[in-house]
Order: C-alpha cells, then structure tokens, then sequence
C-alpha cells in the first residue's frame, strides 16, 4: 500500500496536479515518524513511510498548507477525512488547494502497548500474519497484534472516507461501535468515584498542551488560555482546579465539533483518557439532539449552533439516577 | 560494600520514610512511572525510567514566590519562604542526577535562586544505576555513565541485592542513617552487571551519536543552518518534550488574584510555545522556526558555550518517546551533524 | 455527610435582564424573602453566560450557580435561551460526569412575572447546596477562605 | 533564609511628570525616603504592580543623584497603561539593579562622547548623560543627538533646555521628524542628521532608539569612518526576569539581563541575527 | 487607576431601613479606585441627580456606581444625569440594593454584608467599563411591502397615507389576494369584491404607491433603516405602461384550455389572461406555458389585434434594485389541498369541494355564473354537507397541529347563504366544536343554526364515497347521539387548513427573520410586539404571522404600518451600542457565531493581516453590523477563541462581577 501511495503522489507530482505531498517520514526507529511535506519524487522515495504504525492525523497541518501557493496531496485515513471535512466546514482549510487520497486506515499499531508489556530495547516491529515479531536488543518478542492496537483504533467509528479526490484501496463502511462502552461505565460509577477517577487522572496533567495543540478541533488563532484577555489564561496547571478548567473548557469548546479522532489521548504523555470527556459530549449530543458525526458534511448546523424547541432541560441531569 | 536484599527494600523505605519524606519511582500503569511518596507496601518500579523527570522536586512545576496585599495605595509584601523539610529521592537514574548539575548551573550561579537552593540542600539523591537500557538511551553521548550514577548515594542491584555507594557527605549522612539496616555484602557479583549494561550500551541504536558538531565554538554556523526550516516544519509547538526533559528549566512569573491577596508565582514554561517571548514591545521569536531552533541550540550551543562546554542534554530519551510527532534532539543532531 | 448548621454558602445567579432578573425585582417588590447568599448578576440574555462564568465562579469561592432566562420560547431575543439550554444541559452533564455534585448548578425559567417562582427557586436551590456542604470538588485551593 | 532578588521590594512614587503625550516620568523613593537601591548608569529596575503585571524599565536618572531614582515610562501595554493612570503616592513594587552599565568608569573615560538618541532611547541614556555631565572632567567632548516624531514627543525636553543647551560644555543637536510651527530647529530623522553633522571619527558612540533608527545610524556611522567597536547600545526592552534564568531574553549564548543590556556592536555581530 | 464614584441611596427607608446605607458607603469608599462614597436620601431626585454630577466634576470621576433601586428603574435616569456632567454614560453602574436587598431581606447585618458585595461587584465592573456611543444609522425613507394581498394593500395606503414612498410586490398579475376571490364576507354578508377593490384602486392611484405586480423578492442585504432590495419582475410579455387593459387579446386569444387560476381551476381562461374583470394592475399577462407563440413561434393574435402595441414576446425577467427603510412581510396565506385525505375523495369526486372553491362556485363572477351548481353534472345540489378542519387541529404530518381560526365562521356564512338562496338544499355541517369568538361571531353562528336550520352535527365524518348515481355518501358519527349516519348528499365541502404561503420561507432566510415549526412568522415578542419580526426593521402583516380573519388582517396591517411609520419618521436611528464586536486578530472564522445570530448581524470578509512572523496573510474574519445586532450575546459563547465580545456586558466585566462576589 506504501508502494501504490508513493508512486501515484509521484505522478501527481509529476503532472503538475500537486506541488507538495503531506505525509509521514521515517525516524531512527520503527516508530518514531513524523508528518512531513515531501517536494521530490527523491524525497518520497527516500523518506516516505505509511505503515500499521503510522498513526498521526496530518489533517491540521492542512490549514496552514492550504495557505500556501500550488495545491498539496494529502493523504488521509478515513479519521482523518472526518477531521478535514471539518476544518473546510468551519473555513479554515481552503478545499480547492487540496487533493485529497484516502488511504486504508487502522488498526494501527500503538508502540506504547507493546512497551506496557515489558518489552524494551526496541528495535523493529513487524506484522507477520497478526502476530507482531518485535526486534528488541535483548532478544525477539511476540505479541497478538490487536493487543497491540492503538487506543485510538480500538474503536473504530468509521472505515468510510467521508471525502477524497480519489481513492488508493477501497472504501469502507460507518461501523457499529461500541466506543462509548467507557463513558457508560463511567456514568454507571457514583459521583463520588467519578470524581476520584477523574482527579487521579487529571491529576497527572503536566499541562504540556500537546493535547490542544495536537487537536484538529483546536485551531483557535488565539487560544483562550494563551491569551491574558480572555481572564482565564494559564500556563502550567497551579492547582488541581486549573487542571479541571483547562480540559473541561476545551472539551466544550470542541463540542459538537470534535470528529472524536482519538489524537488527543494518543499524544498524552502522561496518558490521561482525554478522549473521554469529548466522547462523553458526542454521548450526549446524540443521545439528546439526535445523532451528530462532526465532519460527516460541510453543510449541517453543529448541534451547539442549533436548537429545537422542544430540546431537554437540563433538569434531565439531575433526574438521572443515584449521584 | 554495604547491601540489602531485595526482600528487605520495603523495610528499608518504611526505615527511611519513618524519619523523611521518600519518594520512590511506581508503576502507575505498566510502562508508566513516576515518583511518588512512598507510603507503606509500595513497589519500587521495575521500569527504566519515570515519564517525567526528577527534575520537580527541585524545580516544581509551579511554585509560590511572595505573596501581596493590596490595599489601597499601599502594598504589603509577605515573604512565605519556609525552611524545606529534609527528603529523600530513591532511584533516580544516572540521567536525571545529571540534570541536577546542569539546573545548579542555572539556578545556583549568581544570583542564587533561594527557592530552588533550599530544596537543593535539603533533598537527598539517591540513584540507581541502569542494568537494562532502552533503545531510546543516550547518556553515554554525554559522558554518563549509567552504570555508575552520580548523587549523593548510588545503589546498585545485582539481582538478588542492593548494594550503597555513598558519593557525597550527605549520601554518607543517609548510608549511616539506615546502616543498622545494612549488611557487609560480596559485591562480586557487580561487576558482572555492570560489565554486561555497558555492553549493551554500546550496541545501543543511538550509541553512536556524536557532539563533535555541536558546542559553543558552533554558533553561527549552527544558527544559520537551512536544516531548521525542515526540523521544525511538523513541531506543533507544545510543551511536552520541554515538560518532561530533565534539564529544561524556563519559567514563567506570574500574578493570581485570589480575591483576597496575589499571590506570585513561578511555573514551568516552554520555549517552544508561541506566546514564550511575547512582550509589551513585540516578539523577538514570532515563527515556530525560531523557537523550535532557540530550545535545541540552547541544549547543544548556548549552553556548553557559557558552561565550560557541557552540553545541556543528558540523553534520558523521553522526548524520544513522548514527542507527539517524534520530533527530538537526536534527529536534530544527526540532521545537522557534519559528517 | 455532616450538614454544618453554620454554612453559609456563597451562591452566584446569573439573570437574564428581560425575564429573570425582573422577576427577581418583582420577587423584591412583593418582599418575598429568600436567603442573602444569592447575589445576582445582570446578563442582557441566558445565552451570554459562558461556562468559563460558571467555572469561575467555583474557582473563586462559589458553593453553587443557578443560571435563570426566559422561558423557552420566551426570549427576548427570540433563540438564545434555546442555546443556553442546550450548552447548559451538555456543561452540567460533563460536570456530574467529573464527578461534581449535581445539586451545585441549576437551570430555572423565571418569567417577569413569577416573582413568587424566583423566591421559591432560590429558598430551594440554597438548602439543596446547604446539604452538599462547601465546595471542595470544584474549587481552587488557592481562594479558599480560612 | 537570603534575600532573594525575585522576592521584591516596594517603593514609592512620590513624583510624576508628563513628559509627552504618551511618556510619564515617575520619581521613586524608598517607604523611608532615599533611592531603594543604588545602580549605575544603563542599568534597569523591575518594576510591578501586583495582579497587573512586571516590567523592565531601565532607570533614567544619574546613579549621581542620590536623592530618588526615576523612570521614563511610554504607554503601550497593560502594566504601562496602569502605571500611566496612578498618582502620587502609589506604591510599587520593585526589584533590581539588573544587567550590566554603560562602562562610564573604564573604556568611556576620558573620551570624548556622542549620544544620539530616538524618541524614548533617550530614557537609558539620560542616566549617562547627567553621570557624564556630573563627573565632566572625567570626559572629554559631549555631543548629544537627539530627535523624535514632534515637538512634544521629545522626552525630558524641560531639562535639555533649562539644563544640557545651557551647559557650554556640551552641544545639543536636537531634530523633528516632521516640520512643525513652533519649532525652528533641525527637521529631518536623526540618522541623516548624523551625517549631515559629520562627528569626528574619534567619538565614542552611545546609541538607542527605535530598532529601524538604529540600524540606519549604525550604518550612517559607519559611512562617516566610525567602527563598531565605538558604538555602544543597550537593549533592555527584551529583559524579562533579570536574573538571566528564565530564558528568553538571549541572543545567541549571551543572556541580555546578565551579558547586557548594554553592548557594543562588535559583539553584537558575533551573536546570531536574532534582534 | 480609575476614580469612581460611589453614591448609596437610602430610597427613604426602603434601603435604609434593612441596610445599613452609612456602612455600605464606607465599605466601598474603600475599594480600589473609588475617589468618592457618599449615601443620600433619594439618589433618583433632582438634588440626589445633583451630588452625583457635582463629584463626577469636582473629582473628575471615570465612573460612577450608584447602589439604589433596580436598574431597571433608574438606570437611565443616572445615565443622562452622568451625560449632563460630561460623563459617558455607559461608564455608570448600578447595584440593585433595593429589590434584591434590602426588600427581601430582614436582618440588617446581612442585607448590609450583602449591599455591600453587590456594590463591590458594581465597582469591579464599572473599572472594566469602556465608553460607548450609540451610532446613528441613517433611514431610507421608503417602505417595502412583500404581499398584495388584503393586508399589504392597507399596509401599504397607511404608509403612504403618512406621506412615505411604499412599493407592493405582488408575485400574482394582479394585486387583491385571497379576499377577491371570496364572495361575501362574515359576519356581514358584505360582497368582498365591493369592499376590496376600491382599496385596489385606492392604491393603484396614490402616487405613493408604487405596484410591482407579477414579481418577486430575489434578494435582501442591509439591515434596519437601509435595506438594499433586489426585486424580480418576472416577464409577463406585455409592456405594462402602454397596454390599457381593454382586454381584445383576451378574446381573440385561439389557446382558451387554460385553468383558470383565479376560479380555482373550476374553468378555463385564455393564454393571455386578466386575472379578473377589477384586476389592479388592469394589464393582460401572457402565460407562457401556453402560448402558442412563445411555445412554438407560430400564432401572434394578440399582438395583431392590440392597437397598444403592447404585446412583447421578447420581454425578459428583469432585475431591479431598490432602498428600503423598512420591510412589512405580507406573504398571507393558502388553503392546503387536501388531495393527501383519501377518505373525502376529494382526488377523485368532482363534487367534493373545498370551501374556496365554493367561493368561486356561488360567486357571480365565478364559472356558473353566481348559480352554485355541481361541477360535475352542474345540477343543483340538494343536499350539502360541510366537512370542519380537514388538515387543521391534526396530529399527523398529513395536517397542521393549529387551529385554521376562520372555516368555523365562513362555513356558517356559507351554508347560511346556501340556505337563503336555495331553501330546499338541505345543509349538514360536522364539527368537532364551533369556536365563534369575535364580535357578532357567536349571533351569526346561531342565526345559521336557529334561523336557517343548518344541521350542525358534532362528528366526524369517516369516509366520504361517491356512488354510481352520482350521489355521495357520507359516513358519519354524531357524537352526541352516539350513533353513525350516512347522508346521500350530492356535494361535500371541506373547510381545509390554512397554511403559510410557500414562497415566505425563502423570504424568511433573506430577511433573517424566524419562522416557527408551520413557516408562521414570529413576532418580536408575542403579545407585547405583535406586528414586529425579531429583526429590527421588518414587520409582519396579515395571515403570514398566523391565521386571521379580514378585520383582524386589516388591524394588524394597520399596526404594521404604525411600526412602520415610526421607523419612516426618523432621519436616523440610535443604536444600542451595548453590541457584539469581533476582534478580528483572534478570530478564526468559522462562522460559529453567524450560525447562532437571531439577526444575521455578523458577516464574514477576507482580509489581509499583518501575521506576528511578519508575513501577510488573507484570513476570513466576522464583523458585526452594531445596527442590526441586538446584543443578545449568544456569539460570545458559541466563539471558541473569545475573539467575540460584548460591550457592556463583556467576558472581563462579568468575571470580574464574578470574582467580587464570591471573594
């Protein structure tokens, strides 16, 4: 698949379609790769890397692309798609400088899970029939590939892209997924221990920003908390409440706009489910207002831009059951 | 060489944990540490490192500087430095005990900074030495050796036992604080370890990786390097290699109001965020170009220009792993390296 | 929990101005009484209150907000309560899923007309926040008042 | 447990005065009258008012008068929008002296001295000038530049008429961007009133003014015959802790509020083209 | 550092009974900023007014709070007392210490602990307050009206009437609506045609008045005071200004198999037509779906015969564009058919009617003539039943969930006229009840049942079956005598659900006005603005707000035109400049905040930055129009990046009101 790709963006290099490809470049190990802008045919031959772990969403980076003079390829995931559907609603991607692929998505692999089995000193990782054969310095491992699975991919929403130029492989389907499973049960939980679920984990927040500046819903000129007009500005988390301000406030502001692409848990470093409270907001949107994909279209009213009048009180909050 | 069996190690911190606070590292989650204050039963982690460095417990994330009330025209400043309590950090790795020479020389040239100082003289290091190293590991780049930590008091395992080195007259004062604990021990059987650590460093992916193109003599050069533009196009300009880096040590001062007085405090800050030299006047440092080639120029140039050469990396590898586009020191240093 | 007789809970009401805070004038023309520890913001509809206002208020000391508008349908700005109402469902349900008490935040409908509804509201919602005791989920430890 | 430089100390303003539209001079003294701290010329003071915000300012009176100290404060952000709005009697907080001096006591004695100046540039050199004028014999010709958008821009413009043109020992060349009623002097930017004046190439270079002004009298300079290494400039406006730790204020290895503010310009060209 | 001003109102005792107007001065006196804290007797008289304007000179104040009564009483009164002092008067805060302090509260100790936290809160505030001047926005001083229906006829006469231009736009050739095709009228039994067309002429001759018939609103931009209205004129091959209406092309015209509209489609007209004989303009229209000509290029009577020369087969849609100060939506109304109701057999039964078809049927300028005979074997009916709100008071997407409001009273007129005129028709009507408010409502419904016998009959009628003798049964319950009925009737009429005009929706998006769920336009406020859309500047006349009547159509185009003439009257109007502001360095573009604009106040431009890396860039960024907003401030939230603000009311000031408090 890495091969179709790199050779149908060197003739769309070639003909003149795009000037520039956005994708991923390969590190000093198997898994350190990183979005990139590819130029050549050269560069791409040389550098060019999409594989089970490749798992950045480069959909943000197009908005700054889409700026710049001649068209860019991109090459997107069916998430991704989701992400850059929504940044051309919301006006920050220019569409028309874009050529869009899509490209097969995951399950991709999260080198993480294999880390969090005691396996270190990795040197490469390679999928042999769903069985991961893992190159380490004191010796080979193997693990199940799904155990293995990105946090991000293990709930998979949709194998559709939901808008491309054309396609490298087929396209899939919405699927039935049960990524709310977490949420219920945390909803299930009693005040008292959702609290303490989720001081333990906000808790860990170095406040790094990596979450918001990953996030292709967080594109803000001027973000809130960097700005000392806003009154709500702060840098590194002085107390447990600034911590709980930070990511419930941009939970909100992403509400009904987050296309729940998962990168926000994948670059914690301290591995805080952030995911949860945005899946948490998708929960209840679609639960109260029917349901709503961020980034399915470019032309539907975000369900926080919208009404009807005969919507819930908030009242149904305290009506659910025990506290 | 005095030694406890890894059987006793939770009697020995109960020991120490009895007389001072003690942070050890524990696994969180499986591939997840952190220091925490040791409370009784808990595991020391079998992990290679925490996910953030130990660089907190003299330099925390934030801390309070003075506090003011207003009132009217006046002001009233109020000094809330307290004498610290005396503590131990157990485990810390051959990389992080480096950090804290290069955060002395920051933070302990003139003017001194009593804040940090007064955790400095009252914490005692207590590192670990390294027997499984990660690909990610490249102290050896900058002359650890991590087989041999520094601190006030080295501890070395060899399987069955834990034997006590003490380096500095503190580390002395903690090794007789719990001597009744200690036993005279074969540290045969160390040398073994260590010889074997040290064979796998040099097969290390990174261990190649060279400085001799870095350094205070390489200023201009280095600046002027077209590598930048490609370095830092992906960088999304967050905190987290800053963060959990053991020798990063911006800040930012800043005011709360909390209504009653303000309060003044110091936190860590990023010189890779957009608003790190934003002023009154202007940004010297507007493009992520600029600041993404500040943080590393600072680590390879800047730094060992004003410190005799010492570079200001320890090779810890966790911005290797944690970077959220794998961006880190050592691609920067292979890009630009002459070869 | 312990209910401490003696707390006195600092509670922050937002009102919108052509609904809410005239009913709240009219619960005072009426001198119908209800607890001190309501101080009431003026706000020109529901639809400006912010979460961040909300937040703000439990990091600087409050022990609940009540948030009041127009009954749906009512506005004078003909929608905006229907978009307070939808934020304010989605920011109440994110906090109970924090784990932070239900009964500190509260969304009423008080018309100019329901002086006696205001009054009402407010004798209620201070006792339910009354029994949760301070607010130690939600606040900033740096303003907490020894 | 030491002072700590961060922990501040307070002072208070018992003077102001509107030098320009958008320039203030403020007068502080300690809570029991006198200067909170001694400094020297080129030198800068922290200055905050709690919940508002810090600030560097560099310190516009002469390390000679050792009754006050003074600040010459244009409006452009918070803090300054702030301290503009206060009166007399307000206390501040402040810390300092940071970062190095005009080297008034080694390499510029016995020189003979050039102080071009733009608009609010005049502040830190003001410190040096009255240092200079106080301790005269020690200096050889005093030539002062000075020019700014109008009349009523021109900061301390009482005391270079009442004082500096009425002191024979030193000439005052003072300019207007723009032709302006009453004013009969020089029109013209400062950079080509340099030239235009033509210095002798024996004169040590005190310089500070808007970066752009800078620039074009460095070079104008340079035409006439002058080398870096007679220049001197200072750059304070990019201090922000003061103790050369918090890490923004470099250019290149050298920390402005440690290595600086002042410098001159042959090692400001060994650093990196970052200011 | 501000200097403000506190002054502490003692309302007689009504503060100062339960607080402590001495403590609460001094309390304040000593918050940052304040230069001056004084308490009086009555802050609101002319002395108090006094006290405050002397200090705001005397100690140059740059703002004031006064701790008094709501702010809904007096707010206004200190404002204009700070402006005759030379203080903005947006710089004055108040703090409600009387209605929501000392009035509700009995212990002297907290009612002053909480005067006191509210005065603070006000202080915090007014130190965030920024001076604001209320713009001026000129006004055109023309008025559009959208609808020649009853309700824009009047609405239109009252505005010119008041001396103002005023234009009509009528998408039909003729002006008259609904009411010219209705024969007599309720509860007077007046001929409709002898009421409405005077007014028809009426506004044809007012020199005021200019009618744009058989056109179109394209467009709208602009906003309260300066419309800028694009209106299509919809080619109708005829040149309006030289044809007199004689109506020779009508006649000669070969293609005569042409529905004719205006008689519900009950006969046939030619391709050239004149709606009706008093049709306003008086001017024939070629429909070009039938015209021989334009369909096929062969034919050209008409132009033959027309000495005017008026005929013009090459005439196209044309464009114009024209200023507005205000907008009266005049949209009315249409009967829904009710071919969806298969058990009236209303598809397929020529004999199964609407009401408005019946209309037509008795009416003399109708297809018989005036004599109400069956359509399909034009015999005479003997018996009638009238079937009550088909298609109203439904549950199912079939109808309307409303009440029609007027088939209850023209069905009595029409089976009393049925009755007068053909004694020997018998007249059934089902309902489900008969709803007669209104004045000589409930009389003339009583009339229809006690004088003429008119069978009313509580009930529905379950199916409706024409019969092979071309007799129709209807099957029925009555309800009070609880038993089932079939009536051999020879006609059914159905009183169908009224629904808005098809073409007010699209309307609506073009003036930013709110419909609800039925396409009803929504009054500003609904029983305090009745005749006022919520956007400044559009008002709302006839059926198109709801269903009516004719007098209560008239009165609301009445009330319409009063609004109207109000806005006409000024020269500018003030706006109110507590009103969203975008910053545009921080704003993302994202039209997150136009989406949530009950006015349609924000837009969005490109414009070119300067970037912090000194680059320049195109960024799309919103503006607000301070006109047309109202300051609701529902974009502030739904703004992610903060970049939209209130004045007046902004994020800084109300956090700081926050922080007072809970402090």
């Amino acid at each position: 698949m890495q091969e179709a790709m790199i050779k149908r963006a060197k003739e769309l290099l070639a003909d003149g379609t795009v000037n520039r490809v956005m994708g991923w470049k390969r590190g000093e190990f198997s898994y350190d790769i990183t979005p990139a802008v590819f130029e050549t045919a050269e560069e791409l031959d040389a550098e060019f890397v999409c594989d089970d772990l490749t798992q950045a969403n480069v959909s943000k980076y197009l908005i700054k692309e889409s700026r710049k003079e001649g068209k860019i390829l991109a090459l997107l995931k069916p998430c991704d798609t989701y992400s850059f559907n929504q940044l051309v609603k919301e006006h920050r991607i220019i569409r028309e400088n874009v050529y869009v692929i899509g490209i097969p998505g995951g399950p991709k692999i999260d080198i993480e899970k294999i880390k969090a089995k005691e396996i270190s000193g990795i040197l490469s990782v390679k999928n042999e029939d769903y069985t991961l054969k893992i190159e380490t310095i004191y010796g080979t491992e193997t693990m199940p590939y799904y155990e293995a699975i990105s946090g991000k991919c293990e709930n998979c929403k949709s194998k559709k892209h939901v808008v491309f130029d054309e396609l490298i492989g087929e396209d899939g389907d919405v699927l039935e997924s049960n990524r709310f499973e977490m949420v219920e049960k945390l909803e299930n939980m009693t005040a008292q221990e959702r609290y303490d679920f989720w001081r333990d984990q906000l808790s860990k927040c170095i406040r790094c920003n990596a979450c918001r500046n990953v996030c292709p819903a967080c594109t803000c000129e001027n973000c809130v908390f960097d700005n000392p007009k806003s009154g709500i500005d702060n840098k590194a988390a002085a107390d447990s409440f600034e911590e709980n301000m930070f990511h419930i406030i941009r939970a909100f502001h992403v509400a009904g706009r987050c296309t729940d692409c998962g990168e926000c848990s994948r670059v914690c470093p301290q591995n805080i489910p952030l995911h949860l409270l945005n899946r948490k907001f998708i929960k209840d949107i679609n639960s109260l207002y029917g349901e709503y994909q961020a980034g399915a279209d470019t032309t539907s009213r975000a369900p926080l831009n919208d009404y009807s009048t005969d919507d819930c009180e908030p009242s149904i909050v305290h009506e659910r059951g025990v506290e | 060489m005095l030694k406890i069996s890894a059987a006793k190690l939770n009697d020995l911190f109960d020991a120490i944990s009895a007389k001072q606070t003690l942070y050890i590292p524990v696994d969180r989650e499986p591939n997840a540490a952190e220091f925490k204050k040791y409370e009784s039963g808990m595991k020391l982690s079998a992990s290679l490192n925490t996910i953030r460095s130990a660089k907190d417990f003299f330099f925390p994330q934030t801390e309070n500087l003075a506090d003011f009330k207003m009132n009217g025209k006046n002001i009233e400043v109020k000094d809330i430095r307290e004498e610290s309590e005396d503590f131990v950090i157990f485990g810390v790795r051959a990389c992080d005990a480096r950090s804290f020479g290069i955060l002395d020389k920051v933070f302990l040239s003139e003017p001194v900074d009593s804040f940090y100082k007064n955790r400095r003289d009252h914490g005692t290091v207590v590192t670990m030495a390294c027997t499984r190293p990660s690909e990610t590991c490249f102290c050896t780049t900058f002359g650890i050796d991590p087989t041999v930590p520094e601190g006030d008091c080295a501890v070395f395992f060899d399987g069955e036992n834990y034997f006590f080195l003490d380096r500095t007259e503190k580390g002395t004062k903690f090794v007789e604080s719990i001597s009744d604990m200690l036993e005279e021990g074969d540290a045969s059987k160390l040398a073994e370890v260590q010889e074997n650590a040290r064979n796998i460093m040099k097969k290390l992916p990174l261990a190649n990786l060279s400085t001799d193109s870095f350094g205070g003599d390489k200023l201009n050069e280095l600046f002027d390097s077209d590598k930048w533009a490609d370095l830092s196009e992906a960088c999304i300009g967050c905190g987290t290699c800053t963060f959990v880096c053991p020798t990063c040590q911006c800040y930012d001062i800043r005011d709360f109001n909390t209504g009653r007085e303000i309060k003044r405090f110091r936190c860590w800050d990023s010189c890779m965020y957009s608003d790190f030299t934003k002023m009154a006047h202007g940004n010297p440092r507007t493009s992520q170009l600029e600041r993404f080639r500040q943080r590393f120029m600072h680590k390879l140039v800047y730094f060992p220009a004003n410190n005799d050469g010492e570079f200001g990396c320890v090779g810890c590898g966790r911005c290797l792993s944690k970077c959220p586009i794998s961006m880190n020191i050592v691609k920067v240093m292979k890009a630009l390296e002459v070869k | 929990m312990q209910v401490n007789e003696n707390f006195e809970p600092v509670i922050v009401a937002f009102c919108c101005n052509w609904c809410s805070y005239a009913g709240a004038d009219l619960s005072g023309t009426n001198r119908l009484n209800y607890p001190s520890n309501v101080k009431i913001i003026r706000v020109p509809c529901s639809c400006r209150v912010n979460p961040m206002f909300i937040l703000r208020a439990f990091q600087k000391g409050a022990d609940g907000v009540i948030l009041c508008g127009c009954h749906p349908g009512d506005c004078h700005y003909t929608s905006g309560n229907y978009f307070t109402r939808r934020r304010i469902t989605l920011l109440y349900s994110m906090l109970d899923f924090l784990g932070i008490e239900r009964n500190r935040t509260r969304l009423e409908w008080v018309s100019a007309a329901e002086g006696a509804k205001f009054a009402a509201v407010m004798n209620q919602f201070v006792e339910d926040v009354k029994k949760l005791g301070p607010n130690r989920r939600l606040e900033d430890l740096r303003c907490r008042k020894q | 447990m030491n002072n700590d430089t961060l922990i501040p100390l307070i002072g208070v303003v018992t003077d102001i005065r509107q030098d320009t539209p958008d320039v203030k001079t403020f007068r502080v003294n300690a809570l029991d009258g006198g200067k909170v701290f001694e400094h020297m010329p080129g030198q800068c003071a922290m200055l905050s008012i709690p919940g508002v915000g810090e600030g560097m300012f560099s310190i516009t009176s002469s390390p000679t008068n050792k009754e006050f100290m003074e600040f010459s404060i244009k409006k452009c952000g918070c803090l300054t929008t702030w301290l503009h709005a206060m009166d007399v009697g307000q206390q501040i907080t402040i810390r300092g002296p940071y970062g190095n001096y005009f080297p008034v006591e080694t390499d510029l004695k016995g020189k003979d001295l050039l102080f071009i100046a733009g608009g609010i540039g005049l502040a830190p050199l003001r410190s040096v000038i009255n240092y200079v004028r106080d301790n005269r014999a020690n200096y050889g010709d005093v030539q002062i530049v000075y020019g700014s958008r109008s009349k009523d821009d021109l900061v301390d413009y009482q005391e270079i008429i009442d004082e500096w043109t009425a002191d024979p020992n030193i000439q005052v060349n003072l300019t207007i961007d723009n032709p302006q009623d009453d004013w009969d002097g020089h029109v013209g930017f400062v950079p080509n009133y340099v030239k235009e004046l033509n210095p002798s190439t024996n004169k040590t270079v005190l310089v500070c003014g808007p970066p752009i002004m800078i620039k074009f009298t460095l070079a104008g300079l340079k035409e006439l015959g002058f080398t870096e290494t007679q220049v001197y400039t200072t750059m304070e406006l990019r201090m922000k802790c003061g103790v050369g730790k918090c890490g923004r204020c470099n250019i290149g290895n050298k920390y402005v509020c440690k290595d600086g503010p002042v410098f001159r310009f042959d090692q400001l060209d060994e650093l990196p083209d970052e200011y | 550092m501000q200097r403000i001003g506190v002054f502490v109102c003692h309302c007689g005792t009504n503060i100062a009974a339960t607080v402590d107007v001495k403590a609460v001065a001094e309390a304040l006196g000593h918050e940052a900023g304040v230069v001056i804290s004084q308490d009086y007797q009555y802050m609101c008289s002319e002395s108090g007014q006094d006290l405050v304007k002397n200090a705001i000179k005397e100690h140059n104040l740059t703002g004031v709070v006064v701790c008094s009564c709501s702010p809904r009483m007096h707010e206004n009164t200190f404002r204009k007392a700070a402006a005759s002092a030379g203080l903005n008067p947006y710089l004055v805060e108040i703090a409600n210490i009387r209605e929501q302090c000392s009035w509700i509260h009995k212990d002297i100790a907290s009612a002053t602990d909480k005067a006191i936290v509210l005065g603070k809160a006000a202080v915090a505030k007014v130190h965030l307050n920024a001076p604001l001047t209320a713009g001026e926005s000129p006004v055109v001083k023309r008025a559009l009206v959208i609808g020649g229906g009853i309700a824009g006829i009047q609405t239109a006469l009252d505005i010119a009437e008041a001396g103002f231009e005023v234009d009509i736009v009528e998408k039909e050739p003729t002006i008259g609506g609904k009411m010219a095709q209705i024969d007599k009228t309720f509860p007077t039994l007046d001929c409709a045609a002898c009421i409405l067309t005077p007014k028809m002429v009426e506004a044809a001759q007012n020199e005021k008045i200019t009618i744009h018939s058989f056109s179109e609103v394209a467009d709208v931009k602009g906003f309260v005071g300066n419309f800028t209205v694009t209106i299509k004129k919809k080619a109708r091959f005829v040149d309006e200004t030289k044809c007199t209406g004689c109506g020779l092309c009508t006649e000669k015209c070969p293609m005569k198999k042409v529905p004719n509209e205006f008689n519900m489609g009950l006969d046939n007209r030619t391709a050239v037509y004149i709606p009706f004989a008093q049709a306003v303009p008086k001017v024939a229209t070629i429909d070009p779906n039938y015209c021989l000509m334009l369909k096929n290029g062969k034919c050209g009577v008409c132009s033959k015969v027309c000495t005017a020369g008026a005929i013009d087969y090459k005439q196209t849609d044309k464009m114009i564009e024209q200023k507005y100060g205000a907008i009266v939506v005049a949209t009315g109304f249409n009967p829904i058919k009710p071919d969806k109701y298969d058990e009236f057999a209303y598809s397929y039964c020529p004999d199964v009617v609407t009401s408005l078809e019946l209309e037509r049927l008795m009416n003399a300028a109708g297809p018989n003539g005036g004599t109400l005979l069956r359509p399909s074997d034009k015999t005479h009916p003997h018996t009638i039943v009238f079937v009550q709100c088909v298609g109203s008071r439904c549950d199912d997407e079939k109808g309307k969930p409303y009440c029609s409001k007027i088939c209850c009273m023209y069905t009595a007129k029409h089976a009393m006229l049925i009755r007068e005129k053909y004694p020997d028709t018998e007249v059934y009507v089902f309902y489900i009840d008969v709803r007669t408010p209104g004045k000589n409502f409930d009389e003339f419904y009583r009339r229809a049942v006690e004088q003429y016998n008119v069978h009313y009959i509580k009930g529905m009628v379950g199916k409706v079956t024409p019969k092979a003798d071309g007799k129709i049964d209807v099957q029925a319950s009555d309800l009070l005598a609880n038993e089932q009925l079939h009536i051999n009737a020879d006609m059914v009429v159905l009183a169908t659900a009224i629904e808005p005009d098809k073409t007010a929706r699209p309307l609506a998006t073009m003036l930013t006005t709110q419909m609800d769920t039925n396409d009803f336009f929504t009054e500003a406020h609904p029983k305090l603005r009745p005749v006022e859309s919520a956007t400044a500047g559009i008002f709302l006349s006839g059926a198109c707000q709801g269903p009516k009547d004719i007098p209560e159509t008239v009165a609301q185009a009445s009330a319409a035109a009063a609004k109207a003439i109000g806005l006409l009257c000024k020269n500018s109007i003030t706006c109110n400049p507590c009103v969203a502001h975008s910053d545009e360095l921080m704003c993302n573009g994202c039209s997150a905040c136009e989406k949530v604009c009950p006015y349609g106040a924000i837009t969005y431009q490109d414009k070119e930055f300067r970037m912090p890396d000194r680059s320049t860039a195109i960024r799309r960024v919103a503006s607000v129009n301070p006109a047309v907003c109202q300051g609701c401030g529902a974009c502030t939230v739904a703004c992610p990046s903060g970049a939209m603000d209130l004045n007046g009311f902004s994020n800084s000031q109300i956090m700081a009101e926050v922080d007072a408090i809970c402090k």
